[in-house]
């Protein structure tokens, strides 16, 4: 449409301006609101945001000041947004749904001078604590509903605060040149907002985050997926995470593209079907949610439809992908899919509201890949990628043609990334944040002096260039002889396999990886059915030696696939045993959302790791169990303990060891 | 800085004008004999939220129907905005400035819950037979107009999910938000609810009660109410008026008639 | 499926309150119009428009005006024939005493006569309700027909009492009479249907619309919102009456050409009531629709058996068409009380919410 | 004046000239009053049980004539006809039971109205398929109802009272008290007049409402054959009957939908005074023919004045 080296503001106030001239008459906001979607053009905006922002400047508002910004996604906030740093101002978005307290500690801890909030709800909440903020002076808010009988001496509506504004600059007309004076003289380095984290442990930290940070990696994203200033999205993340002040702010800024703010948080559904965005982002577990809804819907269709929607599915899931990705498919499927297309999966993509879908992201923690592929073989163009808040959101993503649902795709154009010998992901790049807000500490903790940022997360790199994340970077172990192991990463690898239900992987300051293995009694109790396997018990099905032949290819296929990854190759399964006993939430061993209570296990079956250890080829143990009826008793076995083969370079260092 | 601290909700009550919007001065009603009502006086303030109360058959809804017009009170007098009136007609009533909710909802059943509102627009809407058929340039605009303060009223009580929904397939509490949306779109100076919250469970009372005390000091309707939820009725009410038999037991502010005797004896069932 | 919503967004009241906020709707009257103004007299004979088109496009409009009355304001009215003849006779007295007046004129100013009867008669509805009040429609009925009947001026005198259209011309086209093409005549028709079918459509989904529906939903709470009943309800009978009355008019003028005052008894009301029952009470679109079953299915049954090669009775024929048509009625009843345009909306509301089931 | 004199005037001079010719239009009203008001009984009856305005009642008269009248013409006597017709009429009421009213239970008033208009139409349909459209002749000897008449002189005048027309007000007033009886007397006549004021108060005597629907639809049958017989007796049997049962409409109107006794009052009078019109003001002052209308126009009035009808309660609404 427009080529963006136009635009080359270095700060939003900049882009602004550089906007409302170049994309005057395009959509810039819209909010649905009393109804229809009311629409402001990126000239509007420009007017909404001078009057609010010289508004803000007759209320006091100075440069430096923080501004705290608190509600759901609405235009005028995010106009407030651009109106502070105008000013010079820094604003801090926060979480609407936060408590009082933590409000507080994060407004003292920012020392804001003002807060700009939704409504009288927020209102409330400010004023309850504002006995512990010394500093904040003014209150701006959005919705004057309820808001009548409040003493308005020290607090507008962001109404009137434009309306100040506005009289302030017709009273005096040299006061817009001082304004566009104040906007010229924003810096690229100068702070451009402060997100704070909600850390799990520990006080949320203030993410100070500078324009060209933003407008960088905004830029590289944009290119990276080719957005324009014809794209929509819908703006319903909370503001203080910093995915939505990339996505709703620095991108839509830089490429000129338009914010649809929902008109409620229950309307998010309809409002989207509506808006129909090119550019969405979102968990993945609203896909999650959205597949389930979808397959809920679909159990009350009549016979046939329910056929013709399953059919179809299928085609879809045999070459939805491979259309998408631009392989070669023969015809019939290809008029298949079309059919498809037609009868099911552009109605779906409809009723989703993705129907003009460009790009849509997910992000924040692995999405389960069949739920990516469904989305995918729809030909919705569906994509990951791995970012924080400091790093502006953009460490690594997924380029079209090289989708793959476990990895989080190539670092971005200006992203440099390497892996820490502990295995944990550093990177460096435009985006990275400058500091965090009053703690010198944490900062140095994270960032080293040569820029180079720690993101908490062990992963590697394969050999196509993509970053495959494996676990978080503290339980991320090291074998004696220094190589990596990740235990999730092995037992998520183990789980694959149907009829392997659990797997604990032992290694961290071991000689090698050993692995306790749970086999599923539906999937090998069918397959023992069918290969004429009698059995009695769990016990004894888990003891059975086809059953071990049978774990044991399915250990070495995983041997194998680790010996692929040069970086986890070092940690194959040396030693294997298939537990006597399932793992259960009732014995402890398993938490009541079913994952695996490592220590409690390690410290349980204690008798068993040592003989992984020692040699022994099998250990007699006596475990205590309860039953379903609550009574405890105890289960006595003796178990086998299998040796494996080790590939390549593990093999040889197993081999010197052996020597030695 | 504690500046912030303060928000003087102190201004609804005390400051509330003394002015007698609606009186109503010995008025009887009766049906072929039956008397609903004898002999009750009672006002209005301007501004003020008046609770109607008493057992069942007190005569209160005969009341609010004497109000509006749609029942001729056989004696007494009237005067609504200092104005006597004897008999006159409902839809009048509402041109005059008084509106009003229902028992049993009384929405239009085969209208979605924006036309609803519409038509309680009805009385401001002013364009001719012949706009409407061509309906192009001021009907539109006119409708336009209506529609955008039907949607204020929609974005104040909070109904904006359901705009489109036919009213008939709407669960109970929300049909009773939307006829007091109805009501408001009249734009009433006088808004009479018939047991508002009847039916509901304690979050719709809650919203109700907030949407009442809004309507009250925000649009500075003045509203007499009927309700049986005593609790409701003490916090909401300026004044309360007691009905018994079609007779007024008491009237006065709420602490007072908690402890008036004679209420307590028509709520219990003494005999008389 | 088909109906692909999404992104379809509203950002003024104007276009919220389109008449066709979806767009795939506006598409399909496009190709329904492109049908009946283009297709339609490309592809027709004299039978058709005769038999069909034209009795399909009256019969709609005067649907519709009954309509305006039952579906939409609630007053069941089983007198709709008297106010078509109301308008027929009008017609015919208006184009008798000013032989120059363009017809299109004389149409619009019989309606009016129809117009002042329906209030007249609509009267009652102040005070009666329900069946009584179309018990109350049917006292128009005979009364009316019986006047067309007794009061001689009215077919100006002749000897058969029947009135007889004469030959007249719109801008140099001739539009009734024996001499007029079939095809002048169904474009003509065609013409005013659309302007009346925009006008109704208009009114309905404004503050009339709006007023009448709730007299209709709810009398008394429709009073108490501030709606005044009377004039609801009258204006609802004068709009309807002046429809019905157009309708009646081109019924002899530009279908029929002849008609005795039995022509408007009490058969023709039930017909329209028919019409406007199996098409949908309150709907516009309703009326078409049930009107191409009403009119189309004894066509049909009167050709079929010929294209199967059957020899019947013409007159068996006729009979076993009444009671056809009777059955079916009680079976639109049963299957759809709400009738054919509910049933399109059910099938379109299905495409929306494809693939999902409701 | 001439005018005013020709309708306040002049008609009670006639009245009072000519009294024996009143008294033949008074008889002539009563015979059709009487019939009007069994009409309008069955009417009413279907109405109090279903709250069906049962529009085909008046081609059931004709239906009910005509297959007496084919089933005599094809060789069945006279004697044996009548109870076949009765079967007939059960048949049709089972069958309207069946196929229209349980499917349609629970819909709005105005689509079982509309149900009914379409059995009409199909009742026609059958009816001319069967016995084929042409009039018919009453077997009125066969069924033993004399033809004579008697002849009686008061007020030194004329009075010409045709036997037939007595029989048909005597087998009516029967039928009436018959069904008067039956009302009031069995457990299924109570069942049917509580039916009207309340669904659960009738269900609880134990009868099945499509039992109900059944007894009473075939009622209606009866009430149309007995109808049917002796106005076919006067008029001849052709569809043109249908039109007598468009009079039973205004009477309901006077008498109300839910009256018996307002059925029978409203239907002497509607008689009577149509009679009366018609003769004295309808054929000298506008032509005669006054009929069609007369009764509507009388109903619709009252109405304006009565809208609960002669007979029925004030109705008090409610919000």
């Amino acid at each position: 449409m427009d080529s963006p080296s136009y635009r080359d503001g270095d700060t939003f106030p900049k882009l602004l301006l550089q906007n409302a001239k170049q994309l005057a008459k395009q959509p810039a906001f819209r909010e649905k609101d009393y109804g229809i979607w009311q629409t402001w053009t990126w000239e509007d905006a420009l007017v909404e945001i001078r009057n609010l922002s010289l508004g803000l400047r007759e209320k006091g508002l100075k440069a430096g000041d923080k501004v705290a910004i608190i509600g759901s996604n609405r235009p005028q906030l995010y106009w407030g947004v651009v109106a502070v740093q105008a000013l010079g101002g820094v604003p801090v978005p926060l979480y609407a749904d936060a408590i009082a307290e933590e409000m507080s500690y994060v407004l003292q801890h920012a020392g804001a001078q003002m807060a700009l909030v939704e409504d009288q709800e927020q209102v409330d909440k400010v004023l309850e604590i504002s006995e512990e903020l010394p500093d904040l002076s003014y209150l701006v808010y959005e919705d004057p509903k309820g808001m009548r009988d409040y003493d308005h001496g020290k607090m507008s509506s962001l109404k009137g605060v434009q309306q100040a504004g506005e009289e302030a600059l017709s009273a005096n007309p040299s006061l817009e040149a001082e304004w566009l004076a104040g906007i010229e003289a924003t810096k690229a380095d100068d702070l451009a907002v402060m997100l704070y984290t909600s850390g799990t442990t520990g006080r949320p930290k203030g993410v100070m985050i500078t324009f060209d940070a933003l407008v960088t990696t905004a830029r590289v994203a944009n290119e990276f997926d080719g957005l324009d200033s014809s794209e929509s999205t819908l703006a319903y993340l909370p503001m203080a995470w910093v995915g939505d002040h990339v996505f709703s702010v620095a991108q839509s800024y830089t490429a000129g593209y338009c914010v649809n703010c929902p008109e409620s948080l229950e309307t998010v559904l309809t409002d989207r079907k509506e808006i129909s965005p090119t550019y969405f982002f979102a968990p993945p577990r609203v896909f999650e949610g959205l597949l389930t809804h979808i397959m809920v819907r679909m159990e009350d269709a009549s016979k046939t439809k329910k056929r013709m929607f399953d059919y179809f599915l299928k085609v879809a899931n045999r070459v939805g992908e491979p259309i998408l990705n631009g392989e070669q498919v023969s015809f019939t499927d290809r008029m298949l899919y079309r059919l498809g297309e037609f009868f099911v999966y552009g109605p779906l993509k409809n009723q989703m509201g993705f129907s003009n879908i460009k790009v849509v992201y997910t992000a924040g923690e692995a999405i389960g890949p069949e739920i990516f592929r469904f989305y995918r073989s729809l030909g919705l163009n569906m994509k990951q990628l791995y970012g924080q808040t400091e790093a502006s959101v953009f460490i690594t993503g997924q380029p079209d043609g090289e989708i793959y649902p476990d990895t989080v795709g190539k670092p971005y154009s200006c992203v440099e990334l390497k892996i820490a010998d502990n295995g944990e992901v550093l990177y460096r790049s435009p985006g990275t944040f400058k500091a965090y807000y009053k703690n010198e500490e944490a900062t140095r903790e994270t960032k080293d002096e040569d820029g180079w940022v720690k993101t908490g997360d062990a992963g590697i790199i394969l050999e196509n260039g993509h970053l495959k994340i494996i676990d978080r970077a503290k339980d991320v172990g090291k074998l004696n002889n220094g190589k990596m192991i990740a235990p999730k990463y092995i037992e998520n690898k183990l789980k694959f396999f149907p009829n392997v239900k659990e797997a604990v992987v032992f290694g961290h300051e071991r000689d090698f990886a050993t692995a306790f293995i749970n086999i599923d009694l539906i999937a090998v109790g069918n397959w023992a059915e069918r290969n004429n396997i009698a059995y009695a018990s769990y016990q004894e099905l888990a003891a059975h030696p086809d059953v071990y032949n049978m774990i044991q290819s399915h250990v070495d296929e995983v041997n194998q696939s680790l010996n692929d990854e040069p970086m986890m190759a070092g940690a194959q399964i040396k030693r294997f045993l298939v537990l006597h006993k399932e793992l259960d939430a009732d014995d402890g061993e398993l938490t009541r959302t079913q994952k695996v209570r490592r220590r409690f296990i390690s410290e349980r079956y204690e008798p068993l790791i040592e003989a992984f250890y020692d040699g022994s080829t099998s250990k007699h143990v006596v475990t205590e169990v309860s039953f379903e009826d609550g009574r405890r008793g105890t289960i006595e076995a003796t178990v086998e303990i299998r040796d494996m083969e080790v590939y390549g370079e593990a093999a040889e260092s197993g081999a010197m060891e052996a020597a030695q | 800085m504690n500046v912030l601290v303060n928000p003087t909700g102190a201004m609804n009550g005390a400051e509330k004008e003394r002015e007698v919007l609606l009186d109503l001065e010995n008025v009887s009603l009766s049906f072929g004999g039956v008397k609903a009502i004898t002999n009750i006086s009672f006002n209005v303030m301007k501004g003020e939220i008046r609770a109607i109360i008493g057992p069942n058959g007190a005569g209160k809804t005969s009341m609010l129907n004497v109000i509006n017009g749609f029942y001729q009170p056989q004696e007494g007098v009237i005067t609504f905005k200092g104005e006597k009136r004897s008999s006159m007609k409902p839809h009048l009533a509402v041109s005059q400035g008084i509106a009003r909710t229902f028992q049993n909802v009384a929405l239009f059943k085969g209208m979605s819950t924006l036309d609803n509102i519409m038509a309680g627009r009805a009385v401001h809407m002013k364009r001719n037979m012949f706009w409407q058929l061509l309906h192009y340039g001021p009907a539109r605009d006119e409708e336009i107009e209506h529609r955008k303060r039907v949607e204020e009223i929609i974005d104040f009580l909070e109904i904006q999910h359901i705009r489109r929904t036919p009213v008939g397939k709407l669960p109970y509490g929300l049909q009773k938000r939307v006829e007091l949306a109805r009501a408001l779109a009249m734009e009433p100076e006088l808004l009479l609810l018939d047991e508002p919250m009847a039916g509901m469970n304690l979050e719709e009372k809650e919203d109700m009660s907030r949407f009442i005390v809004e309507v009250n000091e925000q649009l500075g309707t003045t509203i007499a109410l009927i309700e049986h939820d005593m609790g409701v009725v003490m916090d909401l009410s300026d004044r309360v008026v007691v009905l018994d038999y079609g007779r007024k037991i008491a009237d006065d502010v709420p602490e007072k008639v908690q402890q008036n005797q004679e209420v307590i004896d028509a709520y219990l069932g003494v005999s008389h | 499926m088909f109906y692909k919503t999404s992104g379809q967004f509203k950002t003024s009241y104007k276009s919220d309150q389109a008449l066709f906020p979806v767009k795939q709707d506006a598409w399909l009257l496009i190709a329904i119009l492109a049908l009946a103004y283009v297709v339609f007299p490309l592809t027709a004979n004299e039978f058709t428009f005769k038999a069909l088109l034209v009795p399909v496009l009256i019969y709609s409009l005067a649907a519709m005006g009954l309509n305006i009355l039952t579906g939409f304001a609630g007053q069941l009215s089983l007198g709709t024939a008297g106010f078509m003849g109301v308008g027929a006779y009008a017609c015919y007295k208006i184009t008798t005493i000013f032989p120059e007046m363009n017809i299109v004129v004389a149409l619009a100013l019989s309606g009016f006569f129809s117009a002042a009867v329906g209030v007249a008669f609509g009267l009652p509805s102040l005070r009666i309700k329900g069946f009584y009040l179309a018990i109350a429609t049917l006292a128009s009925q005979f009364f009316l027909v019986w006047l067309f009947e007794k009061w001689a001026w009215l077919y100006n005198y002749n000897a058969s009492g029947a009135i007889e259209v004469r030959t007249m011309d719109f801008f140099g086209l001739t539009v009734t009479g024996p001499t007029a093409t079939p095809l002048t005549q169904y474009y003509f028709v065609l013409g005013i249907v659309t302007v009346v079918t925009i006008a109704m459509i208009n009114i309905t989904r404004g503050r009339y619309g709006r007023m009448w529906k709730a007299v209709r939903d709810m009398d008394i709470a429709a009073e108490l919102v501030g709606i005044n009943l009377m004039r609801a309800k009258l204006t609802a009978f004068a709009v309807s009456s002046y429809v019905v009355g157009i309708a009646g008019a081109m019924l002899v003028f530009f279908w029929k050409g002849a008609a005795e005052p039995n022509l408007f008894d009490i058969p023709m009301s039930f017909q329209i009531l028919f019409i406007a029952i199996i098409g949908g009470l309150g709907s516009i679109l309703g009326n078409f629709l049930g009107a191409i079953l009403i009119v189309a299915l004894p066509v049909l049954l009167n050709v079929l058996p010929d294209l199967v090669g059957i020899q019947v009775h013409s007159a068996a024929m006729e009979h076993v068409n009444v009671m056809i048509v009777g059955a079916l009625i009680v079976f639109f009843l049963i299957v759809e009380p709400h009738g054919l345009a509910r049933l399109w909306g059910l099938i379109r509301e299905k495409l929306i919410i494809w693939p999902f089931p409701h | 004046m001439e005018l005013l004199y020709n309708i306040f005037v002049d008609p009670f001079i006639q009245m009072y000239e000519a009294p024996d010719f009143l008294l033949q239009v008074l008889w002539e009203g009563l015979v059709s009053g009487v019939l009007y008001a069994l009409i309008a009984l069955g009417f009413v009856l279907i109405f109090k049980s279903s709250r069906i305005f049962n529009f085909a009642q008046g081609i059931m008269v004709v239906f009910a004539a005509l297959t007496l009248v084919g089933l005599h013409e094809n060789g069945v006597p006279a004697w044996l006809a009548v109870p076949i017709t009765l079967g007939v009429m059960y048949v049709l009421a089972v069958g309207i039971e069946r196929v229209v009213l349980r499917p349609l239970v629970g819909q709005p008033d105005i689509i079982l109205f509309m149900a009914t208009i379409g059995v009409t139409l199909f009742l026609i349909g059958f009816g001319e398929f069967i016995f084929g459209g042409e009039n018919k002749v009453m077997i009125t000897e066969a069924l033993g109802i004399p033809t004579g008449a008697l002849e009686f002189e008061p007020f030194g005048g004329f009075v010409l009272i045709e036997e037939k027309d007595l029989a048909a007000v005597i087998m009516a007033v029967l039928l009436v008290i018959a069904l008067l009886a039956f009302l009031n007397r069995t457990s299924m006549g109570r069942a049917i007049r509580a039916l009207g004021d309340d669904h659960q108060a009738a269900l609880s005597v134990g009868i099945s409402l499509s039992t109900i629907w059944v007894i009473v639809w075939f009622i209606a049958g009866v009430i149309a054959l007995a109808t049917g017989i002796v106005w076919g007796a006067r008029a001849g049997v052709s569809f043109a009957l249908e039109v007598i049962a468009y009079k039973a409409l205004p009477v309901l109107m006077l008498g109300g939908l839910e009256s018996v006794s307002g059925a029978i009052i409203g239907g002497l009078l509607i008689g009577l005074l149509e009679k009366l019109f018609e003769i004295y003001w309808g054929q000298p002052l506008l032509g005669g023919n006054t009929e069609t209308w007369f009764a509507f126009i009388l109903a619709l009035f009252v109405l304006l004045f009565r809208p609960q009808g002669l007979f029925g309660e004030r109705i008090i609404e409610r919000v």
